[in-house]
Order: structure tokens, then C-alpha cells, then sequence
């Protein structure tokens, strides 16, 4: 579904990836861990097009991505929560979710606004309040339920658990469980290192730039060493 | 933040040489040039000290430099007072307005700001343009040149002027560098990178913005008062947001932030403008095609290219150590 | 000073005219500074261009409606040419360098009347439709303000209908917010950018060929606008309709007002009133965001 | 130390605070939990006077500070970090932390010497660099050093300004496992009579280093007690913890 | 001998368009009565005063100082000759002024060096009062755009115009080159109930505001008169039919009857493709003034001072002299109303004040 092969993508002058290769199967969830400023988040902004030094390539049903305008790329059907969450500020709740509804909502689609409302109750509460005014863990929620409308075939998804209480963290957990069951193909990045090796049917430690570690949720729950070496855990 | 580096010291040392000598070659019209420059350099440093290292970027520094040259002007021919004590009551004169507008539009950023200052600066210029006690739209002529006979110069000769205010001018640069490598300038840097921390680290910030408005505008009616007596003569003019407007250019044109951008950003607007102005009348469009050129070739402004390029030279020898995360370049 | 109400109706409408005028000229620019984030200085010369440009077209057809048609078309065309050349590389140089750029526009485009132009002012006849006075109320006032107001009126309710009934004001406030975001939920945020930043010249454009017969046309009527243009936009807040139309009427209304009530201070009023405004709202009236 | 008496505060309809009463005593370590939207970040908010309450008052060492300013109440000793990284952008390490010294030791304003340089400063910014482990980043603009130490200067801008009363939202967010590990050590290392007030998300962090308690759920106390009660309280659970700490769920 | 000429113009900014009819004047006047100047050849040395006093002061110290002229000529605006005043004078460098009418400048900060050959602001307007009060009208409303020069032309009239008997109802003084609708002062002029309006307005506005007159009606029931720049040749087709009836005084319009006149209108529209105006003529007068001096035999500065000062000569606009008390032009001043030609507006003159003369007030040379 999505391969990234022998990526190089950075800032201006500065390059933060070298080298990188990943791929994400139809149907699977690919966790990225790996310790701050690794370049995870780099590599997500790379495949959305947000960046523009990039050398390599990215494929996605065999598409070549790169050189894309990033509204090319999320029209292909990769829904992106960033680890900003970057809401709109001047648009409230509402409009913030009708936005990414807009071109993704099919009438059969299976997220409608009224499901993600019910999967965030507090967000429903919150409507038409504008997005700024969203405290830390609601405007998360916000953008995971607007990545959803979107009814993406890849979800990507940095850092999603962020600032998020326990038990909000439970219920996402909850609801992407759920959509790996649909068969959702999903590319995680995250630091809580539990949520993801729940979620994920495969890892990738990225280790400055580079992917040091391959392997399956269960290799890496039991090898302490890598856990220290590259975690910190 | 401020660095008073070496290039900087070599071209101030540099333009300062340069005048020197363009002084004792020129004739009349170059000296009358070199004294404008020198005294719109003053302002435009004034004006890059709030600007480029305060974020307070501003569109009443002409006001502030005619109000200083209306004190100096009235001080001397309507009060009777000696230049010396116009030239502080021009510098108190231009300190205080300024510090007002400060004080009063602290809690405004960006093009609020900027338009709220221009919206003293035209009701300053409003004010003098319908006054009579000043001359109104005509102006106030028969102004005296400071006398410094006593020290053996003489001011009333041109070379000895455009010599006057080319030290000057060397001053306030002097004066604005040890301002911003102060304990001063290193807060107001901080006010512009992040106000509403500096608050929260305690800072009362609008008095601190006001204070660097203050000194600003002191340094611009220092000014006024060189141009007051440069052309013996002010009017209304001086305070109109366009001259504002142009000290705005100079120093972005120079190079935001970096102080002898602001000298060089005089000179340079002074000097085109007049040598282009030789050839045609149509001269706004080659300024305007040498602005739009500038920024096109970098955007950095005539030093901040040179000081770019400076570092790029030393940045060809082995790459800085790389921190956590940053790993050596592919 | 008068008691009549036929006075005073006509100074409303006087007023209602002149913040019409500024409507469109602010309009434009208010969108085109919030969703570009771009210090469009030259806006005013395009409104001056839009005059001239107007002045040639009615002289050559021997029709008004030649300059209405022609002016707002020919701007547009300028206004893409700009863009493409300039606008689009200035995007994310900071406001510093766009400022450079646009005064550097201001300059050019001033030479470029002189010499398209000359530099005695034009003026431009009314069209024979709107021309003379219509009377009602018991006053007697000029069609062709009449016409001025409620050609304002109709581009203010075609604007908000096209913000509200389509997603476009959402697209745009978002667009203006985080282009990076939008671009990631597949708009196509350059090609928005790009329509509002023609609309926005056109709009000057028509504000130009709308305005030359009630005043002169002369080189410095694009600097000249300026300021008031700017004020009305941040009076009102940046990139809001909202703002723009809140700003061109309490502009409109203090201008006139203030000539009829307190000639002495007209020429302060507007920036007194802009003082006031910042003081007690620093970001304006209706800031687009937060 | 610190004491706030019923404080209250609506954004419109929404309360987001509401007749919150607490009191902080001097050296203690204090935790705030609540699920999003609590209201937790808007009562910090408040204490420092970044918002102004509708009713209630917050006292620092008895004194009434309700109507002080942001900058009058820090220079009272009242400090905090911010929940997303609020610091000086464009400056270096150094030039952060010296920004905050000089403004707490009086040398923000001196017209001739340079503070960055002040012997005081100079030494306060290296004594918190050390501990928030930014000693080898000093040099370093804020632009280009990895999210986890810009989490860490963040907290360090806070720390520079030698309060006496110490304000963290959520200063673990986005650091990772490591990260935490760390921050747990810095905290044992922070001298004892300083108070502090966290909000944290991070469970075993939280508990393992509060001496009290309090929890916010719409704006409101629901809790306010130990950290072994909190943990056992049903309701807690119901609103905030879930299944966390429980056998084999939760991920947080 | 030959002479050195210091042309001091605005050449850029708002009063450029004024300040090539003058150039041009000046250029045909020299170039026409070449041959009376005994083989002198004149040099001329053009500044740009860019309408900005400093700019102005700075070219002149250059004229002065560096290229030496023996005489200096120009000077549009009001605001660049008070500037350049004192210098000039203590240079004893001759100036003609060309235009600029403040009535200090010949009056209070008058100048032995300092001859000026255009008109005064109070000059031109003078005859006015009288001359609509002879015509019947007693109730006045004025208005100007507020700086010295409108302030000047509107109390000479209005002193003209009482003293003959008439009462001034109100007036207005609109902000300068900020207003551009006039709407609100024609609405609150309408209403002061006056016989007729008296205006000052030049440019731009001349423009705007006689098309706003027009457009509310005004002109049904309250006529319009003014100072002659309102209707000034260069701007007047700008007006259209606006302007058709407005009467206003001024020193020269192109259809003076006058062999003088005729040779001039013909010379200069040949040379330079339009109908000169009386900037044109002001710049043409300033030529002649020189020649006349130069003619006198006078070489150097201070005697060309002194000539210039003596003059007199027979121009388009009809016989002028200078004032030696004043050193202000002495000239007729036409009353004339803007009336449809074939094709164009022109100007159809209605009464002619003789050898209008400035009172000296404060000259002391
Ligand atoms: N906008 C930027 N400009 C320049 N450098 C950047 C920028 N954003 C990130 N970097 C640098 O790129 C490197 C990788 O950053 P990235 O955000 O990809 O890391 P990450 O693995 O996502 O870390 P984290 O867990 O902290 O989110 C870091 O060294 C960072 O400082
Ligand atoms: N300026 C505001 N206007 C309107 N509502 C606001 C504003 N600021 C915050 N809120 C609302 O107040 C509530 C509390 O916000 P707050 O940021 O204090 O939550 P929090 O407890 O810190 O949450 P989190 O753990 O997610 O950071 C939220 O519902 C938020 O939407
Ligand atoms: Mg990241
Ligand atoms: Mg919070």
C-alpha cells in the first residue's frame, strides 16, 4: 500500500532522514517508535508532501508521491493527524470537522459527523466553540475525528495519545482497534510505548534517521536490550 | 540579538572613512547629500533599534524627527534660547511624544502597531500642518545653526555641517549598540521574540516598550534638529507618513536588524535616488525596480545579504558538530 | 447648521457612498492580507490602475460601461501577472521584504501612469443611465451615488452569500489559519489563494473605474487611498468580511460626519478614531482569528 | 503558601471553572489530574493572571495577588511552564534561560552592563541547565534542538526565574519513556521548599511523585487527597483513570 | 557675456504636470527672443524640487553654490519658496519666481533678489468682491482646501467682497489633498442659503469638486465662482460640461484678444501640441523678464537683481510691470465664465480689472 524506499527529506539546508525504508501493508498498522527528534515526524511530513527537501521515493498503490502537492496526496485517500493537531483557530468545531467531511463524505461513508460526535461525546458538547478554545486533550480529539471523515484508506496518525487523559487514551485505543479490524491500514508513531505495541502487527524503531529495528510487536516487547538502547524505556 | 561583530565594526569604520573622504572631495551638492544622509541615518538607526531588535516596527519616526526639529525651531527662533538648549528640548521633545505612543500602543503588534503609530504621527501632523503659533502649512524659516565657533568649528560652512553630523551620527550608532548589548537590549530583543513570556517572567513590558520607544524618539528629534538647522528652515513635511515611510524603506532596505543596515540603507536610497533623479525624471520607477530587485536577490537586505554571505564563506569549512537527533548531513 | 431631516438623510447617504467606495477597495485587501498574509501595498495603485485603465476604455468605446467592464478585467489580468512574477515568491519572505516589494510596485506603477497617462488628471464622464438627480424622500440627490451604493451593497451580498451558502469563507479562514493543514485535507490552497487574489484586484479594479467620475484621476489617487484603505482594514480586524464592512462604514461615517460636525478636526478624525479603535482593541474590531 | 478561595470562571455558558478552593502549603508537591477539558490549564491560567477570574481569590502567602498582574505576581515567585512550548524562539539556550534570570535578578532593565553576561546570571543559567541536562545545548539555538529538550528548556524558563512557587502543565507530554525517567529525576532534585503544582497525564509519574491530589472535572473539585486514595477512588476512575493500573488494560 | 540659469522645478510628485508648462513657457520665451539678447547665450541648469521644501532648499544651495547661476527660476510651490527664501537672499542670487503665490513672499518676507512674475494669491482674487457684488449678489458661502494658499485667496476675497457691501454666510476650509468627496460640504453649503458659492481649488480637486457641484444639483440654484485655477485650461476639459458656466477671475486665459497673445498661443500650441495655460504663460513671462534685464545690460547678480526688479513689458496677458515696492507683478486680472466652444470648452472673458496692483504690506526690502 504505502512504501517509502531509501528516503532522504530534511529542513532547508539540514537533512533529517537518510536513507529511510518503510512500507505498510493493506490492512496492517505499522508503529514507528523511537526516541524525540529521531526524524519520525519528518518522515510523516514527507509522505503528506509538506516538505521541500525530499530525495528517495515514496509509493502509494504504486503512485509515486513524491512532487505532489499535499492536496493531491490527501485526495488519494491519506488521512494525516499531525503532531501539532493544528486546528483551525478561526473556524469552530463544527466547521472544522464539515471542512474534511466535505470532499470525503460519501453518503455511504462509514464515518459520518454524527459518528465521530458519538465516539467524542465532549467534542459534541463543544460544536460551536472556536477551535482555539479547545483545551490541550479536546483539540487532539478534534483532529483524530477529523482524520476520520476524511474515511481515509491510510490513516497516519503522530503522536495521537499526546496530553490525552487515561481514559480517552483507552477509548482511542478502542476506536483504532476497532478500525484495524475494518481493515483501515494505519501508519502510528508514537512514544507510549505500550498503546502502540497493543495496536501495531508490526514495528520499526527509527534511531537517527534511519530505521534501526524491524520486527513484530511481540520480538520487541521481549528484547529489553533494544527497549533501552533505542527508547530509553 | 545583538552582536557588534567584527564586520560590523569594519564597515561602520568603512562608511565613516568613506564620508570623511567623500566630504573633503565633493562639492556643495555632494555635502548637502552626505548631510542628509547622515541625518537620516541617525533616524533610520533610531528607527532599526525599535524595529528590528524591539518588533515595534514604526510609522511615525517622520514625526517624530519633525517634532524634534519644531522643538529645535521654536526653541531657538520663537523662545529665543540657544541651539544648545534646542537641541534638548528637541531630543526631550521627540523622547516624550515618542514615549507616549509607546506607552499607548504597548498592547498592539505587527500592522496594529504600525497603524496605530501612524495614527499619532499624522495627528502630530495634522497639528502643525493647521497651527499658526508654527507657521502652519508654510513652515518656520530663519533657524540658526548651533554655534561652535568657541571650539573653533564653524557650521555655517557646509563641509563643517556634513563633518558635524556624520560624528553624530557615529555617535547614535555608539549609542544604540551599547543600548542593545545592554541588560536593556537584551530584554526588549526577548519582548520581540516572545512578549507574553517576558511578562510572565515578570517584565513589566509596556513600560519597557515605552521606554525603548522613548529613547527611540529621543534619538529621532536629535535628528529633527540637525535637519532643522541643516536646512534653517521646517515645515509640516517633515512629518508626514511618507517621510516615515522612506525611513521604513531605507531600513529594511539596508537590512532589518543589523543596525549598519541602517546607515547603509540612507546612503544608498539617498544616492540612487539622486543619481538616478540626474538622468531622469521618471526615477521612482528605478528606485522602486532597485527595491523590488533587493528582495528578489535574497530578502535579507543590502548587510543581512553581506553578512549572509560572510558566514556562508566561513560555514565551507567542516560542518558544526551535530546535536542530538540532527545527525551529519546525507 | 441645519435641523432639516432631508439634510441629514442626504449627508447618511453621502456617508453610505463613500464607505461603499472604501468597501471594495478594503475588501479585497483585507482577504488578500489574511489569507496570504500579504502586505499588499500596491493595492491602492491597482485601484488607481483600475481608474486609468477605465478612463481609456470609456474615451475609446465612448461608454461607461466599457470602463465597468474593462477596468476589473484588466486589473484581474495585471493582478495574475503580479502574482505569478512576484506575489507568489513573496509569500513566505515575511512582511518586511513584502512590504519592500509593494512599495517598490507603488513606485513603478506611478511612473507607469506618468508616462501611459501624463500627469494632468483625467476626468471621466458618468454613464448616461445613472446620470442627474432622483428624488425621493423630499431630497434630491445624485443617481449615480445611488448607484455607487447599491452596486456596494450587491457586491457586499454577493460576497456573503458566496462565503456562507459555500464552504469558500471556511476554506479560506482555514486556508489563511494553517495552508499546510488545509492543503492536507485535500484544498487545493494555492488555486484558492490564487482566485481571491484576482478577485481582490478585480474588486479594485471596479472600485477604480467606479470612482473616477465622481473624482479626479490623477497618478497619486492609488497612494492617496491608501492609508484609508489600510485604516478601514484594521479598524475592522485583518481578513474578516465582517471587519471590512464594519470598518468602510464607521470610516465613511466618521469622514463625513466629521467634515458636516467638526470641520476644524476632519482631517484628524479618521486617525483619531483609529487610535481609539486600537487602544481599546488592539487587534481590531472582528479579528479573523482566536 | 498558595490559596485560592472560591475561584470561578465562564467562557459564556461554560463554566470552566467553578468555586475552586485550594490550598497549597509551602514545599509540597501537588498534583493535578482531570480528563481533558477539566479546566486544569485554565486554573493555572488564573494563578499566574493570565486570565482574570469572575469571582473568587488566590492568595500568595496570605497577601491578595487577585487583582496583581501576570508580571507583578511572577515577580512575587510565582512561576509555571506552559502545556505547549512557549519559549523565545530564535534565541539560543543560553539567551533563554538569561532572559529569565535577568528578569528575576533585576539586571533586565541595566542600560550598560550586559546581562547575558552578569556573573549572577550567568551562573543561575548554568546551574538549571545542568538540571534540566541542557548544558550541552547552551549554545544552541531553540529552532534547531530536538522537541524533548525544548520540552525541558520549558520548564527550565520557569525554573531560571527562581520561584518559590513552581507551576508544570503537563511537562512530560511528548518526551517519551526516556524523557520521563529523566523528569523524574530532576524532580527529586529540586530543592524541597520550593511548592509545586503539576498537571500530569502520565499516571505512575503522577502518583509516584505527589504528595496530594487534587482532581478537576468540569471545573470543579471532585477530589482533593492523597495520591493512595486517589488511585482507589471509584470515581476517579469513572471520569478519568478508566482501566488504567488495572491487570492487563490501559495503555497509558 | 553669457548666463547661467537655475531652473527650479517640480519635475516628479503632484505638481509636475505644472511644472512642465512652465519649463516650456520658459524654453519658448528664450527661444523667441533670442535674437534680442546681443549674442548672450543662456544656459540652463534644471532641478527637481520634487514639491519638498528640504529637496528644494538642497537644489538651491546646488544652483547656487556649485553651478554658480547667475539667476534662479521657478518655484511652484509656496511651501519650497519659504524654504529657500532666506538663502536666496542672503546668496544675492536674483530669483523669478514663476508661480508660487503666497503673499508673504512679496509682501512681510519680501526680497530685493526676489521678483515675482506669476501673481499673488490675494491678487488674483481681489477683483472678485467687488465685481459679484456689482452683479447682485450679497449672501457669499466659501470654500478651500485648508492651507495657507486657499486661506490666503479666500480672505482677500472675502475682505474685497464686504468691504463692497456683501456678507459672507459661512465657509469651510476642506482638509488639503486628503478630501476627495465634497458631497458633505456641498450638502452643508447648500443649506447655509447663500446667493452663490465662492471656491479655491486647483488640480485634482478643481476636478473632483466641480463635478461634484455639478452632480448634486448645486449649480441650479447657487452659481459658482471661484478662483481662475478652478477652471484652469489644463484641467478644465477633465470637468466637461460641469464646468460650463462657472465664472472665475484669473491673470490669464488663452483667449485674451491681443496681437501678443495670439503669436504666443500660436507658438506654443506649434511647439508643444496643446493650448498654453497660465502656468505656461507665468513660465513664458519669466523668459521675457530676463531677457528685458539681460537687455538692460546688467552682468552679474546683484545688477541683475536690480533690472529685474524694473521691468516692464508687454505680455500675453497684456501690459506688466513689477511693483518696485514689492517686486510683485503688477498685471490685468480677467473675470471669465467657462462656456462650450466647437468641440472644447473655452473661456469667454466678462470683465477685465486693469493693472492690478498689491498693497505693500510689511515689504521692507
Ligand atoms: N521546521 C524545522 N526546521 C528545522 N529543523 C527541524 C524542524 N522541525 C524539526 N526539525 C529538526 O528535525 C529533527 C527531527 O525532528 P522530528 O520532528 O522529525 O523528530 P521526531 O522523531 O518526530 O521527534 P518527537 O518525538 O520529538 O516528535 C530534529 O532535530 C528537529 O530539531
Ligand atoms: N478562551 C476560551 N474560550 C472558551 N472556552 C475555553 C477557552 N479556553 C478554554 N476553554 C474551554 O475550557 C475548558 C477547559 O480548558 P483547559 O484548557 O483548562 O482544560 P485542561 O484541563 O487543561 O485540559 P487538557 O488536559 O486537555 O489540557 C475546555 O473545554 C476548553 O474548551
Ligand atoms: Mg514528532
Ligand atoms: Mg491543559
Amino acid at each position: 500500500m504505502l512504501e517509502i524506499e531509501d528516503l532522504h527529506a530534511g529542513y532547508g539546508e539540514t537533512w533529517v532522514t537518510h536513507g529511510l525504508s518503510l512500507s505498510v501493508a493493506p490492512g496492517r498498522v505499522l508503529a514507528v517508535l523511537g526516541r524525540n527528534g529521531v526524524g519520525k515526524s519528518t518522515t510523516l511530513k514527507a509522505i503528506m508532501g509538506l516538505l521541500g527537501s525530499v530525495r528517495g521515493t515514496i509509493r502509494f498503490d504504486g503512485r509515486p508521491l513524491l512532487g505532489l502537492p499535499p492536496y493531491r496526496i490527501a485526495t488519494l485517500g491519506i488521512a494525516y493527524v499531525p503532531e501539532t493537531r493544528d486546528i483551525f483557530p478561526s473556524l469552530t468545531v463544527r466547521e472544522n470537522l464539515e471542512l474534511a467531511a466535505r470532499r470525503f463524505g460519501r453518503p455511504d461513508g462509514a464515518w459520518t459527523l454524527e459518528r465521530v460526535l458519538d465516539l467524542f461525546p465532549r467534542l459534541r458538547e463543544r460544536l460551536d466553540n472556536g477551535g482555539t478554545q479547545l483545551s490541550g486533550g479536546e483539540q487532539q480529539m478534534l483532529a483524530i475525528a477529523r482524520a476520520l471523515l476524511m474515511n481515509p484508506r491510510l490513516l497516519i496518525l503522530d503522536e495521537p495519545t499526546e496530553g490525552l487523559a487515561p481514559i480517552v487514551v483507552q477509548s482511542i485505543h478502542a476506536v483504532l482497534d476497532g478500525l484495524r479490524g475494518e481493515g483501515l491500514s494505519m501508519l502510528l508513531v508514537e512514544q507510549n510505548f505500550g498503546f502502540a505495541t497493543s495496536l501495531a502487527d508490526e514495528v520499526r524503531v527509527m534511531g537517527r534517521g534511519t530505521v534501526v529495528w524491524a520486527g513484530s510487536p511481540a520480538d520487541i516487547r521481549a528484547d529489553t536490550a533494544v527497549q533501552a538502547q533505542w527508547l530509553g524505556v | 540579538m545583538f552582536h557588534q561583530t567584527p564586520l560590523k565594526t569594519g564597515a561602520v569604520l568603512l562608511l565613516a572613512t568613506a564620508a570623511v573622504v567623500y566630504a573633503f572631495t565633493t562639492g556643495f551638492f555632494g555635502l548637502e547629500l552626505l548631510t542628509e544622509v547622515a541625518i537620516l541615518a541617525i533616524v533610520a538607526i533610531a528607527l532599526d533599534l525599535v524595529a528590528g531588535y524591539g518588533g515595534m516596527v514604526s510609522l511615525c519616526h517622520g514625526a517624530l524627527y519633525g517634532v524634534g526639529a519644531y522643538a529645535f525651531a521654536s526653541a531657538t527662533v520663537l523662545l529665543g534660547w540657544g541651539g544648545g538648549a534646542g537641541m534638548a528640548m528637541a531630543v526631550a521633545g521627540g523622547g516624550a511624544f515618542a514615549w507616549l505612543i509607546g506607552a499607548v500602543s504597548a498592547r498592539t503588534h505587527g500592522i496594529f502597531f504600525i497603524m496605530a503609530t501612524l495614527a499619532f504621527g499624522q495627528m502630530a501632523y495634522a497639528y502643525f500642518f493647521d497651527s499658526p503659533l508654527f507657521g502652519g502649512s508654510d513652515g518656520m524659516p530663519g533657524i540658526a545653526r548651533l554655534d561652535l565657533s568657541g571650539a573653533g568649528l564653524d557650521l555655517n560652512d557646509s563641509r563643517g555641517y556634513a563633518l558635524f553630523c556624520t560624528v553624530l551620527a557615529l555617535l547614535a550608532y555608539a549609542l544604540a549598540a551599547t543600548l542593545l548589548r545592554s541588560g536593556f537590549g537584551r530584554t526588549l530583543v526577548g519582548i520581540r521574540a516572545n512578549e507574553p513570556r517576558m511578562r510572565a517572567l515578570g517584565l513589566p513590558v509596556w513600560r519597557h516598550k515605552a521606554a525603548a520607544f522613548g529613547t527611540s524618539g529621543a534619538l529621532a528629534g536629535l535628528a529633527g534638529a540637525l535637519a532643522a538647522q541643516h536646512t534653517m528652515y521646517v515645515s509640516p513635511g517633515l512629518l508626514h507618513w511618507t517621510v516615515s515611510g522612506e525611513l521604513l524603506i531605507m531600513v529594511i532596505l539596508g537590512g532589518l536588524g543589523t543596525l549598519v543596515g541602517a546607515v547603509l540603507g540612507a546612503g544608498v536610497l539617498v544616492f540612487v535616488k539622486h543619481e538616478v533623479a540626474r538622468f531622469t525624471d521618471h526615477w521612482h520607477m528605478v528606485v522602486g525596480l532597485v527595491l523590488i530587485a533587493t528582495v528578489l536577490s535574497g530578502g535579507r537586505g543590502i548587510f543581512g545579504q553581506i553578512e549572509f554571505l560572510w558566514g556562508r564563506r566561513g560555514a565551507r569549512r567542516p560542518e558544526p558538530a551535530a546535536t542530538e537527533g540532527s545527525p551529519d548531513h546525507a | 447648521m441645519t435641523a432639516d431631516a432631508s439634510f441629514w438623510i442626504v449627508q447618511t447617504l453621502n456617508a453610505l457612498q463613500l464607505s461603499m467606495l472604501l468597501f471594495l477597495l478594503s475588501v479585497g485587501l483585507t482577504v488578500i492580507f489574511g489569507l496570504l498574509h500579504f502586505v499588499n501595498l500596491a493595492h491602492g495603485s491597482l485601484y488607481a490602475l483600475g481608474a486609468f485603465v477605465g478612463v481609456s476604455a470609456s474615451a475609446f468605446a465612448g461608454s461607461y460601461w466599457a470602463a465597468f467592464a474593462v477596468a476589473p478585467v484588466a486589473v484581474a489580468l495585471v493582478g495574475i501577472v503580479l502574482y505569478v512574477a512576484l506575489i507568489r515568491r513573496m509569500r513566505n519572505a515575511g512582511p518586511m521584504n513584502q512590504v519592500l516589494v509593494t512599495f517598490g510596485l507603488i513606485f513603478v506603477f506611478l511612473d507607469l501612469f506618468r508616462l501611459g497617462w501624463g500627469d494632468i488628471p483625467l476626468g471621466m464622464a458618468e454613464p448616461d443611465l445613472f446620470s442627474g438627480r432622483t428624488e425621493f424622500l423630499g431630497i434630491v440627490y445624485p443617481t449615480y451615488r445611488l448607484f455607487i451604493i447599491g452596486l456596494g451593497l450587491v457586491v457586499l451580498a454577493a460576497l456573503s452569500l458566496l462565503l456562507s451558502r459555500t464552504q469558500l469563507g471556511a476554506i479560506v479562514r482555514a486556508g489563511v489559519d494553517n495552508g499546510d493543514m488545509a492543503a492536507c485535507l485535500g484544498i487545493n490552497v494555492e488555486r484558492v489563494f490564487f482566485v481571491v487574489f484576482c478577485l481582490g484586484c478585480a474588486l479594485a479594479g471596479l472600485a477604480g473605474a467606479v470612482a473616477a467620475p465622481v473624482l479626479s484621476v490623477t497618478t497619486d489617487m492609488g497612494t492617496a487611498i491608501l492609508i484609508p484603505t489600510l485604516v478601514v482594514v484594521v479598524i475592522g480586524g485583518l481578513g474578516s468580511l465582517r471587519g471590512a464592512i464594519a470598518g468602510s462604514l464607521l470610516i465613511g461615517f466618521v469622514q463625513t460626519f466629521g467634515a458636516v460636525l467638526a470641520p476644524q478636526a476632519a482631517a484628524v478624525a479618521v486617525y483619531a478614531l483609529l487610535a481609539v479603535v486600537l487602544i481599546l482593541r488592539p487587534a481590531g474590531l472582528f479579528p479573523a482569528r482566536g | 503558601m498558595l490559596e485560592v478561595r472560591d475561584l470561578s470562571k465562564s467562557f459564556g455558558a461554560l463554566a470552566v471553572t467553578q468555586r475552586v478552593s485550594l490550598r497549597v502549603a509551602p514545599g509540597e508537591r501537588r498534583v493535578l489530574l482531570g480528563p481533558n477539558g477539566a479546566g486544569k490549564t485554565t486554573l493555572f491560567n488564573l494563578l499566574v493572571g493570565e486570565l482574570a477570574p469572575d469571582s473568587g481569590l488566590i492568595l500568595v502567602d496570605g497577601r491578595d495577588v487577585t487583582a496583581l498582574s501576570v508580571d507583578a505576581r511572577a515577580r512575587l515567585g510565582l512561576a509555571r511552564s506552559y502545556q505547549k512550548n512557549n519559549l523565545f524562539a530564535g534565541l539560543t539556550v543560553h539567551e533563554n534561560l538569561a532572559l529569565s534570570a535577568a528578569c528575576a535578578q533585576g539586571k533586565a532593565t541595566a542600560l550598560l552592563a550586559d546581562s547575558h553576561r552578569d556573573r549572577g546570571v550567568v551562573a543561575t543559567v548554568e546551574e538549571v541547565a545542568e538540571r534540566v541536562g541542557l548544558s550541552e545545548l547552551l549554545d544552541a539555538s531553540v529552532d534547531t534542538i530536538p522537541y524533548g529538550a525544548r520540552r525541558r528548556l520549558e520548564v527550565g524558563l520557569a525554573l531560571a526565574s527562581k520561584p518559590r512557587i513552581l507551576l508544570m502543565d503537563e511537562p512530560t507530554s511528548g518526551i517519551g519513556p526516556g524523557g520521563i525517567n529523566a523528569f523524574h529525576a530532576f524532580l527529586h532534585g529540586l530543592p524541597a521548599e520550593l511548592t509545586i503544582l503539576i498537571v500530569e497525564h502520565d499516571m505512575d509519574l503522577a502518583f509516584g511523585i505527589a504528595d496530594r491530589v487534587t482532581v478537576l472535572n468540569h471545573g470543579e473539585v471532585v477530589f482533593d487527597g492523597p495520591p493512595q486514595e486517589a488511585r482507589d477512588s471509584a470515581l476517579i476512575r469513572e471520569i478519568y483513570l478508566g482501566s488504567w493500573g488495572a491487570e492487563g488494560g490501559g495503555h497509558a | 557675456k553669457d548666463y547661467k540659469v537655475g531652473l527650479l522645478l517640480p519635475y516628479s510628485g503632484v505638481y509636475a504636470a505644472l511644472g512642465k508648462e512652465i519649463d516650456q513657457g520658459f524654453e519658448l520665451a528664450l527661444q523667441t527672443r533670442l535674437g534680442e539678447m546681443a549674442g548672450s547665450k543662456i544656459e540652463i541648469v534644471r532641478e527637481d524640487t520634487e514639491v519638498k521644501p528640504p529637496v528644494g532648499l538642497a537644489k538651491t544651495r546646488k544652483l547656487i553654490l556649485q553651478d554658480q547661476v547667475d539667476v534662479m527660476v521657478g518655484i511652484v510651490s509656496s511651501g519650497v519658496l519659504g524654504a529657500i527664501r532666506d538663502f536666496v537672499h542672503q546668496s544675492g542670487t536674483p530669483l523669478i519666481v514663476a508661480n508660487a503665490g503666497n503673499d508673504d513672499a512679496t509682501g512681510a518676507r519680501c526680497s530685493r533678489f526676489i521678483t515675482r512674475v506669476s501673481f499673488s494669491n490675494g491678487q488674483v482674487n481681489r477683483p472678485m468682491g467687488d465685481w459679484l457684488y456689482n452683479k447682485g449678489v450679497r449672501k457669499v458661502y466659501t470654500l478651500a482646501p485648508d492651507y495657507a494658499a486657499g486661506h490666503q485667496m479666500i480672505e482677500t476675497f472675502s475682505a474685497a467682497f464686504k468691504a463692497a457691501g456683501g456678507t459672507i454666510v459661512g465657509g469651510e476650509f476642506t482638509p488639503f489633498r486628503t478630501t476627495k468627496d465634497f458631497g458633505p460640504y456641498l450638502t452643508k453649503a447648500q443649506s447655509a442659503g447663500p446667493d452663490a458659492i465662492f471656491v479655491f481649488y486647483a488640480g485634482g480637486e478643481a476636478i473632483s469638486f466641480v463635478k461634484q457641484y455639478a452632480s448634486f444639483g448645486v449649480a441650479d440654484s447657487v452659481p459658482l465662482y471661484g478662483s481662475g485655477f478652478l477652471t484652469s485650461p489644463l484641467y478644465v476639459n477633465a470637468e466637461g460640461p460641469a464646468a460650463k458656466g462657472v465664472v472665475t477671475s484669473l491673470h490669464y486665459v488663452p483667449t485674451i484678444e491681443s496681437p501678443e497673445n495670439a503669436a504666443f498661443v500660436k507658438a506654443f500650441s506649434a511647439a508643444y501640441g496643446h493650448a498654453p495655460s497660465e502656468y505656461a504663460v507665468q513660465g513664458y513671462d519669466a523668459g521675457q523678464a530676463l531677457v528685458e534685464a539681460v537687455k538692460s545690460g546688467a552682468t552679474d547678480r546683484a545688477a541683475l537683481a536690480e533690472a529685474l526688479g524694473k521691468v516692464r513689458f508687454t505680455s500675453p496677458r497684456g501690459p506688466v510691470e513689477i511693483d518696485p515696492a514689492t517686486n510683485n507683478i503688477v498685471q490685468n486680472i480677467y473675470i471669465y465664465e467657462t462656456v462650450q466652444g466647437d468641440g472644447t470648452l473655452t473661456q469667454k472673458i466678462l470683465d477685465v480689472a486693469k493693472a492690478v496692483r498689491d498693497p505693500v504690506s510689511g515689504c521692507q526690502k
